[in-house]
């Protein structure tokens, strides 16, 4: 009944991959300043399609920092196929849940995620 | 180390004030409505108690009406006024765009009921200036609210000046003085103030009390209808431990202002330059019209709450004016008020210290504050854009 | 001998309801809006609070909402539902005669406003039949607000069948349930009721906070505007101290009512019995559907408040409907609605007793009362006239 | 600040003159029952146009039978002139003073002596 879960807390605390990846593939950024949130994620996808690294970088809320920790620590070392397929709801989950009016954090890891990979596809589609 | 810095949240209460409202939880519990001995025993305290208030308030006993906080308060002097003004045809009012909730929303339910209502600009001050007051005075005005202190930015404005004009022109002049009283003087006769409002914990008295004070010439209209306590103008029975908590508070707070504002200036000043050193910082609202312990800044590239949420790691209790934290969509609208672009707002920080603060424990906060700020620039990509020039700042280094 | 007999008034607090708020005035006083440790300590506190008041009640935490007392906790329910129907074209309202004046009082503010208030009849019994408002209720009905128990004489209303009946219709149903909770089984479930208030010192709780219970499909309105507590229908500062004080009153009068009758009803019998030995004396409301510490009689021939003031020297405390005691002209408008003439509403006499009242305290009140009704209608010239038959009395030897 | 003087409190437990003066030559009753009080003086008056005796019967709150008792002892002893001349102020003064809503109580006690004089006039005057 405290304001975070325990993990929540945690991935607060201690971010898991947080920084700058100098040899991301792919990255995406969501959210606005304006708003109080912004999330980038930096991937490294290998040749397999599998997330071989992954950081964060975020400016927001506590919610919004452990959501991105846990997120990247759920996509590390998955294919980019099971990183599309993962939902906010599940980020949360494994956060042992958000605050109703914090729901909107773990969205954002969402869309970051696929933010990233939709720039990863750009780039080797040669559109970038 | 322990620093609860969120004063103007809610204060600790004093054993002064714990002490003088046991008596009359264990033994005085009687209705003073009531004939019998326990009854008329509360009935004197409670009167006793008005006549404390009304010595520190400076006005008479009868002009004290004992409310359960500073919301309620608010509600009753704005709606009184509204209905005193509309009879004569008034429908005007003049307040500020920074002021409580309790004040904002009530002058909104009137808005929908017709009324028009003009809230003054702050500037980036935090402060209006009496001859706006002037200027915007009309024929139809049926009230002035305007707030004592702020209790984000702690501007304090200029109430006597403000209280002045108002008296001159016959207009009924309310100041929610919750965050001024305590931390400066406030002398209802001394600054023409017609209606007033205060809240007990926020001078280390009890939750749930408050007081308001209007001239014997202005009727009030109730809240809470009901039995006819307070000279009928609001029902319920008296909580009489809280308010003899309240009163022993306030006599404690206020006996010696000079003295608590000349040792806490000069630390809440040290706190000011600490902080002001922090790169792309800048202080909120007046530097020097500010109340002796209230302290607020913004800084660039992080966000309030996590801000907070280390702090607390640390031991410090502070608080922001972040949306996240104040569970709307918008950062504070006293931070806009202000001219603070939103994302600035949301990389606010308020500090409110207690007299009890020390040097060492002023060194801790700045230290512990640089600290935090540090870690979060570091993880955000905003901060990033902003050091990089992807991003014009806000602030100068 | 002494014995606070006025329990209807106020009661003594409990040790363990004062034991329960020194933690949050002394250490745990963050304000539950707050981030920090203290803060969310307080919150937990709050919900916590909520979890169990709602456990008492049979209903959902996030249909409770703290209030400042009885009479706030009146005034939003009414106005709330009265809101509720205006919106829809419904402004007929139906209450009783003998409501409390929080209850009264706003049903007047209504009706200035163009809503029909309709009181029914409360008999010489103090009892609504059901039937009463079934027959009452019409398509434009917003609200039937009917109390749970009478606070002067100590009736009982049937409400879990008047909560039927509205269920039944689609009318909103509210019960001031301030005299009731702690001194028979409320069961908002069971009794079908929409909404319903509270107050904390009528159950060995602290003065200035009190309970409205709305169930979740009705949108309350604001009586006091401001920060968003109470998921935003009732701004100000949480009182946690008071809040945590009052569950656990709440929690103590209610876990063995059965029990608490069974102590009582004989004992309240037997102080009736005595009492009406007193010639020409009867006592005011129905004999069997009342509160189990209850008496309220009336006394040919004497005045109420010297009765009172005598009882005080003999160490009792009560009360009593005499104009008087009421600080207006008229004596108790509870007694003229069940039809008690005026000379003998004067003389009426109320004693509400504690669970701790033993049977030696009841044979010293018997003894007591008959004295001074004795003393006093010895030196009143109504007296003699009624005895000379100059006057007719109104009750049977 | 309790609801009343001493010396209220003094005259309304112990009150002077209280009863049935048998040979009264002057009867004055005011007030009523609907409004909760009743005051009743006897007065014995003597050839000479002093009170030699008077008694009261009250049926009222504390400040009525107070203020009965208290009328009673002012002008007992006194001429029939000093007691028509006495006002209610001087009751409620010679009581310490009567809470504002109480005042009333002292008039009804000023009205029952008008009211027994003029009832020993009428007597005198074989009116009655
Ligand atoms: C039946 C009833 N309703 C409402 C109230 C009002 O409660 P409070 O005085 O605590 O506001 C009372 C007590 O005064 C009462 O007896
Ligand atoms: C300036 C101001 N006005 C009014 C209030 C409302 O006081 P309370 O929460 O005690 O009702 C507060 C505090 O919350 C305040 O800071």
């Amino acid at each position: 009944m405290a304001l975070y879960s325990d993990k929540v807390m945690d991935h607060f605390r201690n971010p898991r991959n947080v920084g700058v990846l100098e040899d991301a593939n792919g990255i995406g950024e969501v959210g606005n300043p304006v708003c109080g949130d912004i999330m980038k994620m930096y991937l490294k996808i290998n040749d397999d399609e599998i997330i071989e690294d992954v950081k964060f970088e975020t400016f927001g809320c506590g919610s919004a920092i452990a959501s991105s920790s846990m997120a990247t620590e759920l996509i590390k070392g998955k294919s980019v196929e099971e990183a599309l397929s993962l939902t906010n709801k599940a980020v949360a989950e494994a956060l042992d849940g958000l605050p109703a009016h914090k729901m909107h954090c773990s969205v954002l890891a969402e869309e970051a995620i696929k933010s990233a990979i939709d720039d990863y596809n750009k780039r080797k589609n040669g559109e970038k | 180390m322990k620093i609860y810095a969120d004063n103007a949240a809610t204060t600790k209460m004093s054993r002064h004030a714990i002490d003088a409202m046991i008596p009359y939880m264990e033994e005085i519990y009687g209705n003073p409505s009531s004939l019998y001995e326990i009854g008329q025993e509360a009935k004197e305290a409670l009167e006793s108690a008005r006549e404390r208030v009304a010595r520190v308030l400076n006005c008479e006993p009868r002009e004290i009406y004992f409310t359960s906080g500073g919301s309620e308060a608010d509600n009753q002097a704005i709606i009184s006024a509204a209905r005193l003004g509309a009879r004569k045809g008034k429908k005007h009012i003049i307040s500020t765009a920074f002021e409580h909730h309790a004040v904002l929303h009530t002058l909104n339910k009137l808005k929908e009921e017709g009324f028009e209502i003009e809230l003054l600009d702050v500037h980036s001050t935090g402060l209006i200036d009496p001859k706006q007051v002037e200027d915007a005075i009309r024929e139809d005005t049926a009230l002035v609210t305007i707030m004592y202190a702020n209790n984000e930015i702690g501007t304090v404005e200029p109430i006597r000046e403000i209280g002045k004009i108002c008296r001159d022109k016959g207009v009924i002049f309310h100041t929610d003085a919750v965050q001024a009283m305590g931390h400066v003087s406030v002398d209802v006769a001394r600054d023409n103030i017609d209606m007033l409002s205060l809240s007990a914990h926020k001078f280390h008295g009890p939750k749930g009390v408050g007081v308001l004070f209007a001239k014997k010439n202005i009727m009030l209209t109730n809240i809470i209808e009901g039995g006819a306590q307070e000279r009928g103008k609001r029902a319920g029975t008296e909580n009489v431990p809280g308010i003899m908590g309240m009163v022993a508070a306030l006599e404690d707070a206020t006996k010696d202002i000079d003295g608590y504002a000349k040792k806490l200036i000069p630390l809440r000043d040290k706190l000011i330059e600490g902080l002001d050193k922090i790169p792309y910082s800048e202080l909120n609202g007046d530097r020097e019209h500010r109340l002796p312990g209230t302290v607020n800044f913004c800084f660039e590239g992080i966000e309030g709450e996590s801000l907070l949420l280390l702090l607390d790691d640390k031991g410090i209790s502070a608080s922001s004016g972040s949306a996240c934290t104040s569970g709307s969509l918008d950062p504070s609208h006293v931070l806009l008020a202000i001219g603070r672009p939103h994302e600035v707002a949301h990389g606010s920080l308020r500090l409110s210290l207690s007299e009890d603060i020390t040097e060492e424990e002023i060194d801790y906060l700045i230290t512990s504050v640089n600290e935090v700020v540090t870690y979060l620039r570091n993880m955000s990509p905003f901060w990033r854009d902003l050091v990089n020039g992807v991003r014009p700042h806000v602030f100068k280094e």
